[in-house]
């Protein structure tokens, strides 16, 4: 088995690095810089039941190490995306994570269930986090009691495992984490964005059009870092990190917090190759620090036993 | 569409704060479209985060013309390239301007809208296509690029906003000096091809600036909304689906 | 009247730039480089009832754009701050913002009691977002009720305004904010640190000996300015801001999102003149802006008359 | 204690990874104490945001040498200073080492703790005190400075990690070696200090490496714990109390 496979529920991967949802949409245009099934698997842009034309622009804005970002969950809808942009997917040989957003219990579940039948959609990524709408997502993934019922309607719809990605604009992410997990989620992505604004000074109004957007990228690391090593000591589930990933270092880092896969977002921006790029860098880190396997790094900065990493 | 670390062969400040950069690479050859832009990584992996996309403003051989103002933090890094350093080149992006065969056009360019216009005049007159040329500045001061034009151009109005070289005014102001066309080419800040399609009308195209992420159409951060909206057809991505629309294509 | 000079509940202010609590100790080190005078007021570190020694060392690690700190409120205790460091202070004409931190009530009131008499000491700052000690501080701060209790009690014995200084790992900060407001605090101090963590991946553990750290710097301030967008819209008593601030062009950030005065704190590491600097610089740019006063720009990020600023 | 622009003179590689650069100002005559640190700011205002800590290496009027080994990002900024350009250097800071009058004195130091000890001897040694020197490095690669050291010490002792060069093992392993000393001058890290004050006992001095936010004690980063704790004397603050403290005193 190569140093880099890992197995979570429902997702086989050749190694732990995939494009995080929104970053990546469906996977078209990255496939014009490399093979696809180079990736662990590739987690698509959100889904909700009916089209949604997502916020005005400016959407994004650059901040110090790092961005702000409202779509506003744009996306054509879960039937174009489940007969259009899925099957096209499905040409590669890469598990696919399908992210679901909605308003209301039902819509998550009606987009779950259509989600979850298509036959290279390997699991579901419930988005109780998103920050940019004004209703559904974020509500859910700050109250744990909301996000626990709503883990429960999607887990019996879903054909396939259900991660839910949780929001770090909360005061304590383990208890959401222990809600969810006692709901039958059986896994966990971790972090969505931290809701951020930037003012442009010359015109006095914020910068995006919908005054406060999701701040990605290398700021975000530190809190996505700890809020993972806090979890991952809390639940037996498993955690796939994201929040600023941009070298093979950063993986590992995630790891000995508590991840058992990644996901890469902002860094696909500044390098096309970041994700083929970073299975390549990581394979050689791996080498260098003698470690045989990615998933013995997972935990090790709390697991008692763990000591100095290379031997 | 590649990514590409260029060559930095040569930097000029053209205008206060306007600067002209030469790369070169063997890439440049595929940059055959004006219109389309290319999207530039400064600084070091991870900081700053974003690409800044600028228009190709001209293209010889495998050299790369780019002319750009200097904003905030990644054009500052950028006007610090020297000869014989590389930047990080993403491109060619998006689709370019249609060109016809031959006729009459007229180009409309304001601030760092008139870069691509360059390599746009060059390409239809290498068609046989007459060129009349309007140029919006900010001041005297702020002239770049216009012998280049003139040199080429059938015909060059310029405006300035202070009214110190040209016509006084915007580059609608302008629209009274202009000969008849068959179609118009403008690029400029919004507000600007908004008074552009409500003067010149709807046989033309623009070539809009919205904020960008990714530049390649995988990240919606840069969209804008198609008046004619087909089935699942809401948003246009500027990026991808332009930066040049049609006139009229999309709501400015 | 000068354009920078504002007036907050105890603060009579020069200009609206102070030290942040914590970075600037009790302001010894600083005076050595400028003329504390200079400054629109000096918000002191953290005192509690007794003197304590705070966290092991390592206590601060580097992240992008940011650092992380675990000093753990090691102070020399109350009496010996409001008889040996305060009456230091003193010999300067500017204004302290005593920072107030403990285990329980008792503990904040004591203190806060003692500052309170000091001479100097115009203003309390209620530290409730400590996120670097086990105990007090951190819960005081994700809890509206225990907030308001808190700083009810302290009201009753302190002689000076009391700031509460809020947490930005919460849900709502909008919660806390009327709450503390409703229970009688004179303004906010917005924002303390993020929780976050960095993990040393040759050694495997965490960098800073406490594990998680609080992040500040610039990788805070789009955190921080939509807080105080948020909050300001709520609230009607006056927010000083801080969070990443550097340059003159994010005080009128701050002050656009809704603050009415600043703390600049990591920026003091990189350049112990940071803050003088701030304030030439802030009197140029509100010129070249032709603003008339610096309060002028106060929430004008959401004020429904506010056009643009450069008229 | 001032901060100053410096103008870096020249930098050279002299070991893989070890550099020595000089900076000039008129503020460096200031520097007249062996065992204070410089406090430096690298890249751009936000970024990196901590300056890094680097010993005093030596100081020729107005000329102060720093040697540094390439670890992270700050370091690596360092390095590509190419003369001519200007670093922003804030210092000295700290209390460096008492020095005797007269007498027999050891140095230890090991990696990047070897470059104030340089300083120190010349110190030491203008005042007439009889100087031998233990130097630890990694490996025979690694040796840098040694040749500055042979030259004005009285007796200098190489250990090297693998042996390479000189004795085997850590400076420590060479305590056999030493003649009789009057105190003892060590910096390293503290692994190295520890078995430093465990060999060689309480007469000397130790430097210590502590990771460091403001550099001038306002911030209670840096700090190490007393041995002797009088009433609120609990923690010494390497970068103002120390680096420098009496071996013994505090807790390594
Ligand atoms: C298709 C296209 C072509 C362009 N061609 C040119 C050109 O040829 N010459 C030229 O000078 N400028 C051009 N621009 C504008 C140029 O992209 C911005 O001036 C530049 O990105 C500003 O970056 P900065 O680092 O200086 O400013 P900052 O303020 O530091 O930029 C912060 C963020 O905002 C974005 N941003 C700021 N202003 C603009 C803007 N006007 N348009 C889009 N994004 C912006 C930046 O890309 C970055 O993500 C073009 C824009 C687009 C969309
Ligand atoms: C008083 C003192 C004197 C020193 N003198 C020298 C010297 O003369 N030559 C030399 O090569 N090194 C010296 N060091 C160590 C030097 O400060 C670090 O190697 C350097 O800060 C690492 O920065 P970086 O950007 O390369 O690493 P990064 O890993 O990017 O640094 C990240 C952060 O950790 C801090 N850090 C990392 N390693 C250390 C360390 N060993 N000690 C303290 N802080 C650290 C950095 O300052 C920075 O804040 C000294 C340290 C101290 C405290
Ligand atoms: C432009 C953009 C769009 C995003 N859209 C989604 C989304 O649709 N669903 C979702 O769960 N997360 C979305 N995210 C969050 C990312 O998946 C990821 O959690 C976050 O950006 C942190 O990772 P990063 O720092 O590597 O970008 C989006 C992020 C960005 C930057
Ligand atoms: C080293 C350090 C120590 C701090 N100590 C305190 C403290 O004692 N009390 C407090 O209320 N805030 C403390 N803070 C938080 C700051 O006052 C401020 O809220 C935060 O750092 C954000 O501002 P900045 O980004 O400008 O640093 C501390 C921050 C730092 C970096
Ligand atoms: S910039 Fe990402 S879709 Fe256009
Ligand atoms: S580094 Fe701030 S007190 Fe020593």
């Amino acid at each position: 088995m190569s140093r880099l496979q890992v197995e979570l529920p429902g997702l086989s991967m050749k190694n732990p690095v995939m494009p995080a949802s929104g970053c990546f949409a469906f996977g078209r245009e990255y496939a014009q810089f490399y093979d696809l099934g180079l990736l662990g698997a590739v987690a698509v842009k959100a889904a909700t039941p009916e089209e949604r034309a997502g916020n005005p622009v400016p959407r994004v804005a650059e901040t110090d190490s790092g961005m702000l970002n409202a779509i506003g969950l744009q996306n054509p809808g879960v039937q174009a995306i489940a007969e259009k942009e899925l099957p096209w997917l499905a040409q590669y040989d890469v598990p696919v994570v399908a992210n679901v957003a909605g308003r209301t219990k039902e819509d998550y579940m009606y987009t779950a269930r259509e989600l979850s039948r298509v036959a290279n959609v390997h699991a579901l990524e419930l988005n109780i986090s998103c920050p940019n709408v004004k209703e559904g997502g974020i509500q859910f993934g700050s109250d744990p009691g909301m996000a626990a019922e709503l883990t429960r309607a999607v887990k019996e719809v879903s054909e396939v495992p259900v991660y839910v990605k949780l929001s770090p604009n909360t005061s304590s992410i383990t208890d959401m984490a222990a809600a969810v997990e006692k709901a039958g989620a059986d896994g966990l992505s971790m972090i969505n964005t931290l809701v951020g604004m930037r003012i442009d000074i010359r015109t006095g109004k914020p910068i995006l059009a919908n005054k406060t957007g999701g701040l990605s990228g290398p700021a975000l690391k530190p809190v996505a870092v700890r809020m993972i090593h806090e979890v991952s000591q809390t639940v037996s589930i498993p955690i796939i990190g994201m929040g600023g990933i941009y070298e093979a270092e950063d993986i590992v880092e995630f790891f000995l917090a508590g991840a058992s896969a990644v996901a890469v977002g902002t860094a696909n921006f500044s390098d096309p190759f970041a994700c083929p790029n970073l299975i390549t860098e990581l394979d050689q880190l791996l080498e260098e620090m003698n470690v045989d396997h990615v998933s013995d790094l997972s935990g090790r900065s709390w697991k008692a036993w763990a000591g100095e990493i290379s031997s | 569409m590649k990514q590409r670390l260029m060559q930095v062969i040569g930097q000029k400040e053209t205008a206060p704060g306007i600067f002209e950069m030469k790369l070169q690479h063997d890439h440049v050859r595929a940059m055959q479209s004006p219109g389309q832009f290319v999207h530039i990584k400064t600084g070091t992996r991870r900081h700053p985060v974003l690409r800044r996309p600028i228009s190709i403003a001209d293209v010889e051989d495998d050299v790369l013309t780019i002319i750009y103002r200097v904003e905030g933090e990644g054009t500052k890094l950028m006007k610090e390239a020297v000869p014989g350093s590389t930047l990080d080149v993403l491109g060619p992006l998006g689709s370019g301007f249609p060109l016809p065969e031959s006729g009459r056009a007229l180009l409309i360019g304001g601030g760092v809208g008139i870069p691509p216009l360059y390599y746009l005049m060059k390409a239809l007159k290498a068609r046989g296509v007459k060129v009349e040329v309007i140029l919006g500045y900010r001041s005297r001061e702020q002239l770049f690029k216009l012998d280049d034009f003139i040199e080429l151009a059938d015909r060059v109005i310029v405006t300035t906003e202070d009214g110190s070289f040209g016509h006084q005014g915007f580059v609608t102001d302008a629209a009274a000096e202009v000969s008849a066309f068959d179609q118009y080419y403008a690029c400029g800040p919004g507000v600007m091809l908004r008074a552009v399609e409500t003067t010149f009308g709807p046989s033309g195209y623009v070539s809009l600036e919205e904020r960008m992420g990714c530049g390649i159409g995988a990240c919606l951060a840069c969209v804008c909304e198609r008046r004619d909206q087909a089935e699942g057809n809401t948003y246009a991505k500027a990026c991808s689906d332009g930066p040049v629309f049609r006139a009229g294509e999309v709501v400015l």
